[in-house]
């Protein structure tokens, strides 16, 4: 078990123990279709998942893959940086064909664009004309009042309706 | 001109006139349907008793052919012709590859099977009917499958004809005497010595019969062949042409009348199991017509699943079955016509068989919709329309000899047939319209009259069945059987009730002018379309919703599937499809002799036809 | 013609059935309104399958924008007369995700709210509440939340076309990120 | 003079219309409360389904259609109609016509006629609920069928006043001790009848947003109702009549159909649905069983009518 870490490492990765069963591995962008096919090979055959968080301050976002391997029974996370002005990564389509459809989400949700993803349609959103609402410099507040048009106040010139006391 | 001469030869000359004039469909058409109206005419002039005679003189013997007339003949005459002429009429402006000389052979031929007094015209009638509507299937909408469908239904007649031609031999070796009347009277004489060989010469007659009008075990042509026929000529195949097996097994029903054979509940063993074929019909039909998806084929598994009940009824040869049966016979002649002219209609506008492909099309043709419901309200014998009164009193005649699980198995084909009814009715009429037939019409003026005109006979002869039982009556008492008492025209009597029809259909009436002046006065309904649907939420257009993908009718009986997969196992599997195979395996070494040329088989057939009746005669 | 439209209203608030929309939370609060401990159908409130069959729409919990699409069809898809509760603080003023970008803050501005239900959740006891009291305000021909509908048709459907049919994005000032393809 | 008789007739037709929607109703509004308190609740009123009714009838309500407006009429029409040939305790309002069977096609002219409305609207939901009924409708038609056969057989007629004009003087008389097995199996099929649990899969209101009914609301729903209820009536008046010797007069005989009533009320109220094709086959095991040994046995009993 360890075994895999020390190859990792001898890769000239960054990787480290979060837990009895469970490790990190920082790779960069170009590096990642070689690092999770790696991973794959070694085992870790089951994809489960994709995130994203939005690192404002240093411009970047982060990419979360989340693999586990049922016979080793051990998990990794593997995280890449990709930079916030441009943000395109390869997708992972290839490998797990699952992965599709969460990169479909990361887009919808963090406008990252995934090369070779021929499915990035609206998922969620309908209608969404705005900046992709998951990234920090979108204001939800001030989207809400915007649309929504919430003021304690109003209205709108008709009766409004009894409501229970 | 003797009468009886002119119910042969004007078909025979109209059928002359329409092969010359074939070219011009409209002329061919008009020429048919005044030839079906001529021959009608000439009806007036016969009355039972009415005998024509002539002798031939054949290799040295003189045989005595002719011609008679009994109730039965007149009835069947009748309604034969008078259903002619409504679907001729109709035909005026149906466009199918149907040839009007061949219809007429088929009339002429019809009209001497009904009134042939001897076997050797009977035969030479039979035949000529049987090859003349061969040489019509060929030209059904699909040109290879109609081939393979007129194939079958030859191969299963030429079976048929066998039979009855080497029963005719074997006949008329005992008696030499070829008169079906003195044949029969002798049979009955020796039933009681010699049981078995009586049994095993009607068996053979039997056997034809069976096959034209698809009893088990010889329904599986009938789909096939119905459902590739040619449109104008299906209605006339399935409502007046299974009736010649009617018609037959009635020659030879009388057999067991009066003589002392072993009886099962106080029926002639023989008559019981002819009952038990006619239940297992009525059954297979039903069952196997709710899984089609063939519009045709669903009402050809329907049109022998009603010749089970018609059989069923026959056989047991006692007033009220014999009443019943001949009744649904005519029941069934009219409900399947109107039905069958309402898909033929029905197929020439909208251009498929499939009826998982149609869906909500009473929008666009109102009347043939109604024609249609009321046409299968009185197949399923829904009060007070015709087929009620027949099935009513068929479920009398069985159970009054207490047959109870051939009286079940005749309601479960019954309700059965509810289903496979409604089954069509949603499917072809009901539910979502789909955008292809956006541009559908209702049928022409003439298709309106003929619709009109059906459903006007459904509700007239469903109210007043009189006029029909009382013919029947004297059918009845002609076989020396003792006819229902009858008490107007608006009456059935059955064995454990009667019926007054005039004052259901008051009852039925006033029930509806209540439910449309409630209907009136309470609150008012604001008209939808039918895309404004429960869709449970989901707003049609956001996920591109067809009404295609919004009509449920595909495999519309599927759990019914799991539930009888057994029974269709050992049908299906084993049965039908050895028969398919047989099939497709003559089609496929006549197609390699042959080249498909139509002419070239007519060629075949009348050849075939005397080398076989020669190769006979030279037997005997 | 009142007295008979008073004996209309007064049948009208004893059978009055139910449609619950509950993509939101708080449909775990029906079931206990409806079995042995609450019993709803002594007030003649029976739950339907469709619209078309119902009378009252109970919305529960949270709309999100794409709910919000379905219940204004659902709604008009109900026939006259017909009433609307608003079942929790969502429906009332956004409730805990007033500041979301995808949860409408007031479902009266889409749909005539007849009766607010308030709390976060309501209990059992506050829905027959509410709906007795919206059985007093239909017998007494108070409840015209349809009606109003139909009057003030193009306000409700400003509204609704306002967040459903956006044709410009929401928030102008910020420049949109530059997609690279 | 027939004008007048027929004017009578008319009316006397009417009253029995509303009784037996009256009774109908009650019997529906009992129902629910008897539910309610089998589960330990209050219940609505008894009264709950005429206010239910009136209500639907003064509800706007959507048409998909003039087949759609025809379908639903007819869905009730010929069920009242069919009402008219039922012997009511002494008394029927056309005893010369009281066919059993004629009444049964009669009733499936309402079930066609429903069909037919229920259809025309093109949902598929309420396409589902019809292939249900009409699968539902093959399972227990067929032993009530059987049973009917064997009253038929047992009594030598096929009018339901005489029938119950047979069984005059009092409960030895009555069918039911004579005829036990038939009498179990038509109860078991009333059940599939009424469309009540374990048979209520045509309506199963969470599963297919309550099939046939699914675009019914205001006056078409109403007309279901009133279908519904005069069914009720008609279904257990028919028991009545073949099995419960029918009634001296009108509150006995009601009393009579809700004691039937009551039974499948309570066998509803403790089971689950059945899967369609498993009540389908269940109908034709025991029930079909019960009513053709039925049948068999009045066959022993020398019921063969010689012709």
């Amino acid at each position: 078990m360890a075994d895999i870490l020390d190859e990792i490492k001898s890769m000239d990765l960054k990787a480290s123990w979060l837990g009895d069963w469970e490790f990190e591995v920082f790779t960069p962008k170009d590096r990642l279709v070689s690092t999770l096919s790696y991973l794959k090979a070694k085992g870790f055959k089951a994809f489960m998942g994709l995130s994203c968080v939005d690192w404002i301050e240093e411009g970047n976002f982060e990419l979360v893959y989340i693999l586990q391997s049922y016979d080793l029974a051990l998990e990794t996370i593997v995280k890449t940086k990709i930079p916030r002005q441009r943000p395109v990564i390869e997708s992972m389509g290839p490998l797990w064909k699952l992965c599709e459809v969460y990169e479909r989400e990361m887009h919808e949700f963090f406008g990252i664009e995934f090369t070779g993803n021929p499915n990035l349609k609206p998922f969620f959103l309908e209608n969404w004309l705005d900046i992709p609402p998951l990234r920090k410099d979108f204001d939800t507040l001030a989207f809400s009042e915007e649309l929504f048009e919430f003021k304690e106040d109003e209205t709108h010139g008709i009766e409004s309706p009894k409501r229970i006391e | 001109m003797n009468s009886l001469l002119a119910l042969l030869i004007v078909p025979v000359i109209g059928s002359a006139a329409a092969a010359i004039l074939q070219r011009y469909r409209l002329v061919e058409r008009l020429i048919t349907f005044l030839t079906f109206s001529v021959t009608f005419l000439f009806l007036f002039g016969i009355k039972v008793g009415d005998l024509f005679t002539w002798h031939l003189d054949f290799l040295g013997k003189n045989l005595e052919m002719g011609l008679q007339i009994t109730p039965l003949s007149i009835f069947m005459l009748y309604m034969t012709i008078a259903f002619g002429i409504v679907l001729t009429f109709y035909n005026i402006s149906e466009k199918s590859k149907m040839k009007g000389f061949l219809l007429l052979l088929t009339l002429a031929a019809s009209n001497w099977i009904f009134m042939s007094a001897d076997l050797i015209s009977f035969f030479f009638a039979w035949e000529l009917m049987g090859w003349s509507s061969i040489l019509m299937i060929f030209g059904g909408r699909r040109e290879a499958e109609s081939r393979q469908g007129a194939l079958y239904y030859a191969m299963m007649s030429i079976g048929g004809s066998y039979s009855m031609l080497i029963g005719i031999f074997l006949l008329s070796n005992l008696t030499g005497t070829f008169s079906i009347q003195s044949n029969v009277s002798y049979l009955m004489s020796i039933l009681s010595v010699h049981p078995w060989q009586v049994l095993g010469i009607v068996s053979l007659f039997f056997v034809a019969f069976m096959v034209k009008s698809g009893i088990f075990p010889f329904h599986t042509w009938v789909p096939y062949t119905y459902g590739e026929a040619p449109d104008g000529f299906v209605p006339y195949l399935s409502s007046v042409m299974s009736k010649y097996g009617v018609y037959g097994f009635l020659i030879f029903l009388p057999l067991t009348l009066g003589t002392h054979v072993p009886t099962v509940l106080g029926l002639a063993w023989p008559n019981y199991v002819l009952l038990w074929f006619g239940s297992i019909t009525a059954v297979v039909g039903s069952v196997l017509a709710f899984m089609q998806d063939d519009v045709k084929k669903l009402f050809a598994y329907s049109s022998f699943s009603n010749l089970g009940f018609i059989l069923a009824a026959i056989a047991l040869f006692t007033p009220i079955g014999l009443t019943a049966g001949l009744f649904h016979a005519f029941n069934h002649l009219l409900f399947n016509g109107a039905i069958f002219i309402t898909v033929i209609a029905l197929i020439s506008k909208v251009g498929t068989t499939r009826m998982s492909e149609m869906g909500g099309i009473w929008q666009k043709m109102p009347l043939t919709f109604l024609t249609f419901f009321v046409g299968i309200a009185a197949a399923a014998g829904i009060p007070p329309f015709a087929g009620f009164g027949s099935k009513w009193m068929i479920f009398q005649a069985m159970i009054s000899h207490g047959l109870i699980f051939a009286t079940v198995l005749l309601f479960f084909a019954s309700i059965a047939s509810f289903l496979y009814l409604m089954r069509a009715f949603h499917a072809v009429f009901l539910g979502q319209l789909s955008h292809r037939y956006d541009n559908v019409k209702e049928v022409s003026a003439i298709g309106k009259i003929t619709e009109v005109f059906l459903l006007g006979a459904l509700i007239f002869f469903g109210i007043l069945p009189g006029f029909v039982l009382d013919p029947i009556n004297s059918i009845v008492s002609a076989f020396g059987l003792k006819p229902l008492p009858t008490s107007g025209y608006e009456y059935i009597n059955g064995f454990f009730s009667s019926i007054n029809m005039v004052s259901i259909f008051i009852v039925v009436i006033v029930a509806f002018i209540f439910g449309f002046v409630l209907f009136a006065i309470v609150a008012k309904h604001k008209k939808v379309p039918q895309e404004d649907n429960y869709t449970a939420g989901q707003i049609p257009q956001d996920w591109n919703l067809t009404p295609e993908m919004y009509q449920f009718s595909y495999d519309f009986y599927e759990p019914m599937n799991k539930e009888l997969a057994p029974f269709l196992k050992v049908k299906i599997d084993g049965f039908f499809k050895g028969f398919g195979e047989s099939v497709e395996y003559i089609g496929g070494a006549v197609k390699e002799i042959f080249t498909g040329n139509v002419q070239i088989y007519t060629y075949l057939a009348v050849g075939g036809l005397v080398i076989f009746i020669i190769a006979g005669w030279v037997v005997w | 013609m009142s007295e008979w439209t008073e004996i209309v209203d007064y049948f009208r608030g004893r059978s009055m059935w139910m449609l619950h929309y509950c993509t939101g939370c708080g449909a775990i609060e029906l079931p206990p309104t409806m079995t042995s401990r609450w019993d709803m159908e002594r007030f003649g409130i029976t739950p339907m399958a469709t619209p078309r069959q119902a009378d009252i729409l109970l919305i529960t919990g949270y709309l999100a924008i794409k709910t919000l699409k379905r219940v204004v069809y659902t709604y008009e898809q109900m026939q006259a007369p017909k009433w609307v509760l608003g079942f929790g603080s969502c429906t009332i003023n956004g409730g805990i995700y007033w500041d979301s970008y995808n949860v409408i803050e007031r479902l009266d501005k889409y749909i005539p709210v007849d009766i607010y239900i308030a709390g976060c959740m309501p209990r059992p006891e506050a829905i027959l509440d509410a709906f007795v009291k919206l059985k007093e305000m239909v017998q007494k021909g108070e409840a015209k939340g349809y009606e109003k509908y139909v009057k003030n048709y193009e306000w409700y459907k400003a509204n609704q076309d306002k967040v459903l049919k956006r044709t410009s994005p929401v928030l102008k000032e910020i420049e949109k990120v530059t997609k690279i393809g | 003079m027939v004008i007048v008789e027929f004017l009578i007739k008319l009316a006397q037709g009417f009253g029995i219309g509303a009784l037996a929607l009256a009774t109908g109703l009650l019997f529906g509004g009992i129902g629910r409360k008897i539910m309610a308190r089998i589960q330990r609740r209050y219940g609505p009123p008894f009264t709950q389904n005429y206010i239910d009714l009136f209500k639907l009838f003064s509800k706007g309500s959507v048409s998909h259609g003039w087949a759609f407006d025809l379908g639903l009429v007819a869905g009730f029409a010929p069920m009242l109609a069919a009402l008219m040939f039922l012997p009511i305790g002494p008394f029927t309002l056309l005893p010369s016509d009281s066919s059993l069977i004629m009444i049964v096609y009669l009733m499936m002219m309402a079930y066609l006629g429903m069909a037919m409305g229920v259809l025309a609207s093109g949902n598929p939901n309420s396409a589902i609920g019809m292939s249900r009924a009409l699968m539902l409708m093959t399972g227990y038609e067929v032993p009530f069928a059987a049973v009917i056969f064997s009253v038929y057989l047992f009594s030598k007629t096929g009018y339901l006043t005489q029938i119950v004009a047979q069984q005059a003087g009092g409960f030895m008389n009555w069918n039911i001790v004579k005829m036990p097995l038939g009498f179990l199996a038509i109860e078991i099929a009333l059940q599939g009848m009424l469309g009540e649990k374990p048979f209520d899969q045509a309506i199963a209101p969470a599963e297919i947003a309550s099939g046939p009914m699914v675009e019914l609301g205001g006056k078409y729903l109403g007309f279901g109702m009133i279908q519904h209820s005069v069914g009720l009536f008609l279904e257990t008046g028919i028991v009545v009549d073949l099995f419960l010797g029918g009634a001296p007069n009108f509150w006995i005989f009601i009393a009579k159909q809700f004691v039937l009533y009551f039974i499948v009320i309570l066998v509803d109220a403790i089971l689950p649905r059945l899967r369609i094709h498993e009540s389908t086959s269940f109908f034709w095991k025991l029930p079909l069983f019960l009513g053709i040994l039925q049948a068999v046995i009045v066959i022993i009993q020398g019921g063969v009518l010689n012709v």
